[in-house]
């Protein structure tokens, strides 16, 4: 088969997939649409295996084509085109994947759901749209894919329309990301401006224009272009990928259906900002100041969003930060550098966060969508498949040595240590300490749901039982990688090189930016470095981090509670996420629309409309008024008006 | 002394303020302007007379010919307004011919 | 020094019954001023050789409007009293205008092109010059349209005043010409027939 | 370059004739005038289409070119022809009115014959003022289009049409007299009325200030820019459904039309000059107009205040080019400058018809236009809720849709000029997003509101037809837009060569 | 004493048709009983059509005078003659039934138009400053005594005081200033007086400037240029509707041509004095004729005001003092009598018996019950407001044209922006029609069929000429070849 063919057909069989389920849902019934899904998304898992296989095994030749050209304007060519190379590869297959297994899962979660074809239809589209993103060639399509990811994001988040909540969060998303879109926007524009190209492949090789040039934004400041560049670039992955201060969207994006948290808001979305920050490496290693901003970002997200999954109480919300300071996790490591830790981690976290969110929605099935983990307890013993997979998945999460997340984690910590550009320092302790709060609130989370006393009504315990197999079957498959992908892909994907095995580097690290390096000297192997790693201080803090979450709620729950008393500063700033939301709502919300309000009853109706317009419309009315009344009907008046406009003229003839 | 053109003219001027004056202070009586427009129409018949006697030239003459005539029809035109106006108002003066205005 | 004397003295009494004409509180008086004005002026007119223009303005104006117009203002009944009201606030308007008016009109008319250096005095007519015939002449001649236009004038005139002023009132006893004209015997002659006298004897 | 048959004439025409005689008809078989007009709309939509198909592509001169004498006194021709700039926006012309036509269909009953025969004469206009290059002729459709225009609204309108029109309408017209005079200075100059003689006329930049002023008025009053944009919303808002269509999709297309015409062209010296005016009254509409489309409470009101933001686009890629021009960098730019703004135009004429449609198909159920009357409509018109929610993200300018194209082509290009212009340009991603989202968020989704939401239906056949003809347009065009930059390059690279070259 | 040599009598035979043919209407009227007084109107047209035909018969090439040079028949003034005879017969016809309705259907009516229009003629053909003024009283008599007319009208009666009162003054300014030129000059006859103008005008420029002024004053009273327009107002409001009419439209080519003649003919050394006061005129009348216009309830007052801005652009057009200017000032003279037949024709119908319907709220909702005679007024309006493609904008354009032409662009852009004000009122007109909720009682207009038609036509005219006004340009470009 022609490998062009395949690669065309990956996204389009989810296409398909997504416009037979939207368009003809009500004509095919539930069963069709989601067959009709399941095998285009399917159909596109296989293909990117298929793909990976050709890149990794038999070292197929990077494919870097167009598919059609969008535009043509000014010389400058907007196409519509492929890049497949290892990074590509490795990401068709996590999203396509991971995607299939969201699909089949939602076979069973949404059973009861009026809207199961529309969900369908979009889950498919967003494979689509997320593998148009990650084959993506150049800038444009990979700004088509980005838009269009956020669009069903927002489409999701709100899929229960009803709820006053969702509409509201899927909107905040959609702004949210929107801020990141604009600067990702003008950072392509940047990009433009200065290679005159949107291809990846000239972008890069015309980067060194941008290195050397300057512009005063700020006028009298000299700002390197590439930091310009880069910076704007990883604004929009700021949004994206839910960084602070963008962060916002992420936790209340949770109000979409639990699928949707594990595919969008987990796995493959939100990590949209890091695979591009990865794909963009050489130009993002061209500047110090960009990779000093992305460290220390992702340094304050991995931190500061897993104190707040301490306090939440929403099972769904929990995880949501964790997932947060995951994602800061990774932006620490395309920070220092090691942008091959943090795709790793991507593809890590993939696995085991799609897990802990399915099982989640496991959970949530059998409580009967209750998702507050106040009124659960002691599931262990009513789902025990569900019961073992979250375990598995909090261990990897907390990067318990053998698991996959503690070989992405570990690799990220050890490389933020080795790395030594400014905010270096900064980093390292967070992700260090993050470790302990990691651990801590995943297994707060853990021993509150499915140990302890069971808090739940009566009615919902007398229906407590594992879920059925279209649900938990997806959890076992998730659950397996989750253990053992760490261990088989660390080796190629850190150290083998895999990504410099093309005949062009999928990812570019400078010489000067040694962090992997030095991690890769101290590498011997999976096994050593598992061995390692129960050696190393992140395993104490986690093991920290679990033993105090067990003796705080399951030993001694009052401690929570004179904690929540003494610490109620403390709480509170957490409780209300540092007061994010509320600045926002009052700040941009509340101000945009005040904004809106003077500019448009002063602005509009008082000075344009009211002065200017009608005014002046009033004042010839007026004038017209007294005017008129020269006329008053009296004749000698007249007759005396045309003498006196004789006897001016006169005088003007006269004298003038 | 010589009496010259300029007498003539000038006393036609005299007599055309005048009814200027004449149109300007007469606030009431709609017939006292018609008289004062008969003095600006002797003024200008003077100014003819005066150049046509001047220039030697019949043409002036003529002229006033025909202005005095017109003059008459004007009369008996205006006069029978005046007349029509009398009857509906009862009454010819400028204060009462005023609902027309603005 | 005589044309000196008389021209001064009528323009001084026209000048003085104009200026009677536009202030006097009667109309009826402003009218017999005015007549005076019109002899004053025609006195002028004569010494500028207009004779058949001066009889004229005395016979047509004097005679035919003023009379015309004394008539109206007798017939309409006027109310005297009421003419004068606020008559003094606009004076001094009147005046400042009349005077400007005036000033313009002087420093124009004693301009060098109308001084007797430019404008000669013409000589004197022959006696036996007859302005009437001079006019006829020409009336008849070189302006012979704008005769005939001011005989359609007249003509309007005559209709405008009749048609306007004619009031057909039901005890008025007038002709119906179209009626006349379309009379017939029958309407007029009723034929009676009547018995013979000798019959009857 | 002369065409056999008078293509363009026929195009002018065909319309104009078609909405006599469906005046003629009258409103005893309303039903009658309803397929004649139909019929009418749809004939000169299919004669547009040899414009596009026999246009070639490879000249930047006018094509279908007829040229006649017509009033000898001042030199005024009948003179049509179409370039790149003007036959994509006959085009557009052709194909709103065939919508109008549909959506009006059986909404319009009061004076069918009357309504369908303005928009068909209307178009005619439309149409002539964008194949003029006589500039009298091209006046005359420019102001005679106003004329249906008040008609329209004021017959069909809203409670406030009569103050609504006259703004409308003397906004407008103060705009025009003040070309008109421009116009007629020119002609003074050249001799002749064709607006290429005005294109190579020699001007002082005093002169050319002045000129370029006179048009400023007039097409900014038609596109409208800020400061003189008040006049939209409140005729939107008044205006049937179809005028407001027509409004947003074509008649704002007359300013920047215009300043492509006119204004770049003949006054080229003036326009570098002043260029900062231009782009600061562009970037103003697109920033504080977003702001203020953000707290509209009036659907309409809030689509013709984006209307507005999304118009400033345009005149600011017609503009930042002379910054591009002026930039140490090379020229680059300049030609996606010009050409997003064009896509622009045509962008938004799909885009703004098709929300003021969908706007229209809610007020035809509930008469209301107020944001806060709905709430879950999706509950009760869910295939609709999805061409409205569509088109609120082509509003909001999503890749993939039209509202994108124009968009991302002037940002990119105006970064070329300056980064704070870019930056500027770009706040409508948020700002877009957040008026047009915010309020299918209160439209749309939630709960359903109130019986009067309840109570709906969900759009009929005829509706579906019109929407989804736009959303296949909307679709096309984002995703692939070069059949349409194709046709406008010539044309547009040979603009831009005439407006480099100063005229002083 | 010369000899007495016949005139050529050809060039005055239209006048003499006519004369001849009024004095046979003033005859066979007397005769006709009340019932039968169609034939009045029958024999006015009949006159007017004569007239028209005879005026095409005796066209010369070029031009011919007559009566010692004091009568000109040139290519103007046959245009424009032609002109007055066919609007004239528009507004007889229009105006027939509103005699009927008001009970003033006398045959004196249409006599005393007829010589009206005589008196137009003579004016357009005067070449000399007595016939000139002979034809302007002979108008302004018959105007006199038809506005009058109407006996029992108390406003009639006023308004006709009032023009009376005050045309009397300005034939007497007029004359003053002729008898200035008079003695200047020593001639009467215009084409002398301008060859003495321009042999003298540099020794004495005061003299001539001040006996201009005169005139221009007496012109502007005629046209009705502010500040001497006082007068208008009360006369197109007082006035029966059918003279209002009459005065609308056919006097204002008289008054054209008036000042073609005494302007340009005889004064045309002097332009840079008289240009400058009419740009003053030209202004004060656009601003103030827009402006109070605006104020009105009364649409013919409204007419009245808007009458006196076109007169702001009539001016402007002879101001430019060019043969384009000339023509388009002519243009505009033309298509301004056409369009305002129309708005009064429409209005005049409105009448109904006992009622002047005159009030703008009269037209209320008239698209809903007479929509044919709604669009003509619309379309008059936009005419009036100079929109395209209605002929008014020709009108406009090719004012506006010649005074760009002579640099005075600002005037041209004064100009257009008191159009505006102006498209103001316009458009309230066209508001009322269309979208005022229809009077209560009911306004269906019946009225006869030739009506019907000769005003249709005359409102299409005015789209007609707004697409075709090359012909009608073509005549009054070659008035002043």
């Amino acid at each position: 088969m022609n490998m062009e063919s395949v690669y065309l057909a990956i996204p389009l069989a989810s296409l398909f997939g997504a416009i037979v389920a939207g368009f003809f849902g009500k004509q095919i019934g539930r069963v069709g649409s989601h067959l009709v899904a399941i095998s285009g998304v399917g159909i596109s898992t296989l293909l990117s295996l298929i793909v990976l296989k050709d890149v990794v095994i038999d070292g197929a030749a990077i494919y870097n084509q167009s598919v059609y050209t969008w535009m043509i304007s000014d010389g400058i060519r907007f196409e519509i085109g492929f890049l497949i190379d290892s990074l590509t590869a490795l990401m068709m297959v996590v999203v396509s994947s991971v995607s299939l297994m969201v699909h089949i899962y939602t076979i069973g979660y949404m059973e009861d759901d009026d809207g199961y074809q529309r969900f369908f239809s979009y889950i498919a589209l967003f494979t689509f749209s997320m593998l148009m993103l990650v084959m993506s060639n150049n800038f444009l399509q990979l700004f088509f894919g980005w838009e269009a990811v956020g669009l069903i994001s927002y489409l999701l988040i709100g899929f229960w329309f009803k709820r006053e909540t969702a509409i509201y969060a899927n909107l905040k998303a959609f702004l949210v990301n929107r801020v990141g879109d604009f600067g990702f926007l003008l950072g392509i524009a940047v990009i433009l401006g200065y290679t005159g190209s949107l291809d990846y492949y000239e972008v890069f090789d015309r980067a060194d224009a941008m290195v050397t040039a300057t512009i005063q934004v700020i006028p009298g400041l000299d700002w390197s272009v590439i930091s310009l560049a880069c910076i704007l670039l990883f604004v929009g992955a700021m949004g994206k990928s839910a960084q602070v201060p963008l962060h916002v969207w992420l936790p209340d994006s949770m109000e979409g259906p639990t699928p949707i948290s594990a595919l969008i808001h987990a796995a493959t979305m939100v990590t949209a900002g890091i695979f591009m920050v990865a794909r963009m490496s050489p130009l993002f290693e061209l500047s110090e100041t960009a990779l000093s901003v992305v460290l220390v970002i992702g340094a304050t997200t991995a931190f500061f969003m897993g104190l707040i999954g301490i306090v939440q109480n929403d099972i769904k919300r929990v995880i949501a930060y964790s997932t947060l300071s995951q994602l800061g996790y990774m932006t620490v490591a395309l920070g220092a550098s090691a942008y091959s830790a943090a795709i790793f981690h991507l593809m890590t976290h993939a696995f085991f966060k799609a897990l802990l969110f399915l099982a989640a929605g496991s959970v949530i099935i059998a409580m009967h969508h209750e998702q507050d983990i106040r009124k659960m307890g002691g599931l262990k013993k009513y789902m025990p498949i569900t019961y073992w997979v979250f375990l598995i998945g909090s261990l990897s999460l907390i990067g318990f040595p053998g698991f996959a997340g503690f070989f992405s984690k570990d690799a990220i910590i050890e490389a933020t240590h080795n790395a030594d550009i400014p905010g270096a320092g900064y980093a390292y302790i967070m992700v260090l300490v993050g470790v302990f709060i990691t651990a801590f609130y995943s297994f707060r989370l853990f021993f509150l749901v499915f140990h302890g006393e069971e808090r739940m009504d009566a009615h919902t315990r007398e229906h407590l039982h594992e879920t059925r197999p279209v649900v938990t079957v997806p959890l076992i498959l998730l659950a397996i990688p989750s253990v053992i992908i760490g261990w088989i892909t660390i080796e190629s994907v850190l150290f083998g090189g895999y990504f410099t095995s093309g005949a062009r580097d999928a990812i570019t690290i400078l010489e000067s930016h040694g962090a992997m390096a030095a991690v890769a000297e101290t590498f011997h192997g999976p096994a050593r470095f598992v061995a390692h790693g129960f050696s190393g201080l992140p395993l104490y803090l986690a093991t920290a981090g679990v033993f105090s979450a067990w003796y705080i709620y399951l030993k001694n729950p009052s401690i929570a509670e004179t904690a929540k008393q003494k610490f109620s500063f403390l709480y509170r700033l957490l409780d209300q996420k540092y007061y994010f939301d509320r600045f926002n709502e009052i700040f941009f919300a509340g101000g945009s629309r005040g904004i809106g309000q003077v500019l448009w009853r002063l602005g509009d109706a008082l000075l344009i409309d009211g002065l200017l317009v009608n005014g002046s419309a009033k004042l010839v009315g007026w004038f017209s008024g007294i005017v008129r009344q020269v006329q008053t009907g009296y004749l000698n008046h007249y007759a005396f008006t045309m003498i006196l406009g004789l006897i001016l003229l006169l005088g003007w003839a006269v004298l003038g | 002394m010589t009496i010259g053109l300029s007498h003539y003219l000038i006393l036609a001027a005299i007599m055309f303020s005048i009814s200027i004056a004449g149109i300007v202070i007469n606030r009431k009586n709609v017939i006292i302007l018609l008289m004062s427009i008969e003095l600006m129409l002797l003024a200008v018949n003077l100014n003819f007379i005066a150049f046509s006697h001047y220039l030697d030239d019949l043409a002036g003459q003529v002229f006033v010919f025909f202005i005095l005539t017109v003059a008459a029809a004007e009369a008996a035109i205006g006069l029978a307004i005046l007349v029509v106006l009398f009857r509906n108002k009862r009454s010819i003066n400028i204060d009462d011919i005023s609902e027309l205005r603005g | 020094m005589i044309e000196a004397i008389v021209f001064y003295f009528f323009a001084v009494l026209s000048v003085t019954t104009a200026t009677v004409v536009v202030t006097v509180r009667n109309p009826i008086l402003a009218a017999l001023f005015l007549v005076l004005t019109f002899f004053a002026s025609a006195a002028i007119w004569m010494t500028l050789e207009a004779e058949f223009l001066a009889i004229t303005l005395v016979l047509v104006y004097v005679g035919a409007v003023m009379v015309l117009f004394l008539f109206v203002v007798m017939m309409l009944d006027i109310n005297i009293a009421r003419m004068r009201e606020g008559f003094s606030r606009v004076l001094p308007l009147g005046i400042v205008v009349a005077v400007i008016m005036l000033a313009l009109m002087w420093s124009v008319v004693t301009s060098d092109i109308f001084s007797l250096e430019v404008m000669v005095k013409p000589a004197p007519r022959a006696a036996d010059y007859s302005n009437t015939k001079a006019l006829g002449g020409v009336l008849y001649t070189d302006y012979v349209f704008a005769f005939e236009v001011a005989a359609v004038i007249l003509l309007v005139a005559i209709i405008a005043a009749i048609s306007l002023t004619m009031r057909k009132r039901p005890q008025t006893r007038y002709q119906n010409p179209s009626d006349q004209m379309k009379v017939q015997k029958a309407d007029r002659l009723r034929i009676v027939k009547m018995p013979s006298s000798g019959e009857e004897s | 370059m002369y065409s056999e048959w008078p293509l363009l004439s026929v195009l002018i025409w065909t319309p104009i004739i078609g909405g006599i005689l469906v005046l003629l008809a009258g409103d005893r078989d309303p039903s009658g005038a309803r397929k004649i007009a139909l019929l009418f709309s749809i004939v000169t939509f299919l004669l547009t289409l040899p414009l596009y198909t026999q246009f070639n592509t490879d000249t930047h001169l006018m094509q279908f070119v007829e040229r006649h004498s017509w009033i000898d006194a001042f030199n005024i021709e009948y003179f049509v022809g179409v370039d790149g700039i003007s036959m994509p926006l006959i085009l557009l012309t052709s194909f709103m009115t065939v919508i109008v036509v549909i959506s009006a269909w059986d909404i319009i009953e009061y004076r069918v014959s009357q309504y369908m025969a303005a928009f068909l004469i209307m178009e005619g206009f439309m149409i002539g003022t964008f194949s003029s290059l006589d500039a009298i002729l091209f006046y005359i459709f420019f102001e005679s289009m106003l004329i249906p225009m008040f008609l329209v609204i004021d017959i069909w309108g809203g409670a406030n049409r009569i103050y609504a029109t006259f703004k409308f309408f003397l906004y407008t017209f103060i705009g025009s007299v003040l070309l008109l005079v421009a116009l007629i200075y020119l002609y003074t100059q050249s001799g002749s009325f064709a607006i290429f003689d005005f294109h190579h006329l020699r001007l002082t930049l005093t002169e050319q200030i002045l000129i370029f002023l006179a048009f400023l008025v007039a097409f900014a009053v038609k596109v409208p820019m800020w400061p003189v944009h008040t006049w939209l919303p409140d005729a939107h808002v008044e205006a049937p459904t179809g005028g407001s269509v027509i409004l947003a999709a074509i008649m704002l297309k007359m300013g920047g039309y215009g300043f492509l015409r006119f204004s770049l062209p003949i006054t080229p010296d003036a326009s570098a000059e002043l260029d900062w005016l231009i782009i600061t009254m562009s970037l103003t509409a697109v920033v504080y107009i977003g702001f203020v489309a953000l707290v509209q409470q009036d659907m309409k009101k809030l689509i013709a205040y984006s209307s507005i933001a999304h118009m400033g686009f345009v005149t600011l890629g017609f503009f930042v080019v002379f910054r591009i021009m002026d930039g140490d960098n090379d020229a680059q730019g300049s030609v996606l400058a010009l050409e997003g703004g064009m896509v622009q135009m045509i962008s938004h004429g799909f885009i703004s018809g098709a929300m003021f449609l969908c706007v229209g198909v809610v007020y035809d159920r509930m008469h209301s236009r107020q944001i806060a009357d709905y709430g879950g409509v999706v509950n009760t018109m869910p295939v609709f809720a999805a061409f409205m929610v569509f088109f609120a993200m082509a509003n909001a300018g999503l890749p993939g849709t039209s509202g994108f194209v124009g968009e991302f082509m002037v940002i990119l290009a105006s970064f070329k000029a300056s980064f704070w212009i870019a930056f500027l340009a770009a706040t409508t991603l948020i700002l877009g997003a957040a008026y047009t989202l915010w309020m299918i968020k209160r439209v749309i989704f939630g709960e359903i509101a109130n019986d009067n939401v309840r109570a709906l239906t969900d759009i009929n056949r005829r509706e579906f037809l019109f929407l989804s003809i736009l959303a296949i347009a909307v679709l096309a065009l984002g995703l692939w837009p070069d059949p349409l930059v194709k046709v406008m390059h010539p044309t547009i690279e040979n603009l831009l060569n005439h407006i480099a070259t100063s005229k002083l | 004493m010369t000899e007495f040599v016949q005139p050529n009598l050809i060039p005055a035979l239209p006048e003499i048709v006519m004369l001849v043919m009024t004095c046979l209407v003033l005859v066979v009227d007397l005769f006709l009983p009340q019932e039968k007084r169609g034939y009045s109107l029958f024999l006015a047209v009949a006159t007017l059509v004569l007239t028209a035909l005879t005026i095409i018969a005796v066209a010369p090439v070029d031009s011919i005078s007559s009566f010692g040079g004091s009568f000109l028949l040139d290519q103007m003034a046959v245009t424009l003659k032609l002109a007055i005879c066919v609007i004239t017969i528009l507004v007889f016809v229009y105006s027939r039934d509103y005699l009927t309705d008001h009970d003033i259907y006398k045959g004196e009516y249409y006599v005393l138009g007829l010589f009206a229009v005589l008196g137009m003629m003579i004016m357009i053909s005067a070449h000399s400053f007595l016939l000139i003024y002979l034809g302007l009283e002979l108008l302004s008599l018959s105007l006199y005594a038809m506005i009058a007319f109407n006996r029992k009208s108390l406003a009639a009666s006023e308004a006709a005081m009032k023009y009376f009162v005050l045309g009397a003054m300005a034939s007497g300014l007029l004359l003053y200033g002729i008898s200035i030129f008079y003695g200047v000059t020593g001639t009467l006859n215009i084409d002398q007086f301008a060859q003495v103008v321009n042999d003298k005008m540099s020794e004495n420029p005061i003299p001539l400037a001040f006996a201009m002024t005169f005139i221009v004053v007496g012109l502007s009273f005629k046209m009705g240029a502010v500040p001497f327009h006082m007068w208008l107002p009360d006369v197109y409001q007082g006035s029966p509707t059918s003279v209002t009419l009459f005065i609308g439209t056919a006097p204002k080519i008289a008054g054209f041509a008036m000042a073609m003649r005494l302007l340009v003919d005889g004064l045309g050394d002097l332009y840079a004095d008289w240009s400058q006061m009419l740009i003053v005129l030209a202004v004060a009348s656009m601003v103030i004729g827009n402006i109070i216009a605006i104020a009105q309830t009364n649409f013919k007052r409204m007419l009245a005001y808007s009458t006196i801005s076109h007169v702001g652009f009539i001016l402007l057009g002879i101001l430019s003092g060019t043969a384009t200017g000339y023509a388009s000032a002519m243009f505009y003279t033309l298509t301004y009598a056409i369009t305002a037949s129309v708005a009064f024709g429409v209005l005049i119908l409105l009448n109904r018996r006992g009622a002047e319907a005159e009030n703008i709220s009269d037209l209320s909702g008239l698209n809903d019950s007479n929509d044919c005679y709604a669009d003509l007024l619309a379309i008059a309006m936009f005419s009036m407001a100079g929109l395209p493609p209605t002929v008014g904008f020709y009108a406009k354009l090719s004012v506006l044209q010649s005074v760009v032409q002579i640099d005075l662009v600002w005037l041209a852009v004064v100009a257009v922006l008191f159009s505006v004000i102006g498209l103001f009122y316009y458009l309230r007109i066209v508001r009322v029609m269309y979208f005022d909720k229809p009077l209560d009682r009911e306004v269906t207009i019946k009225q006869a069929l030739d009506v019907k038609i000769l005003l249709s036509a005359n409102g299409l005219s005015l789209l007609g000429l707004g697409i075709f006004p090359s012909g009608l340009m073509a005549y009054c470009v070659l008035a002043f070849s």
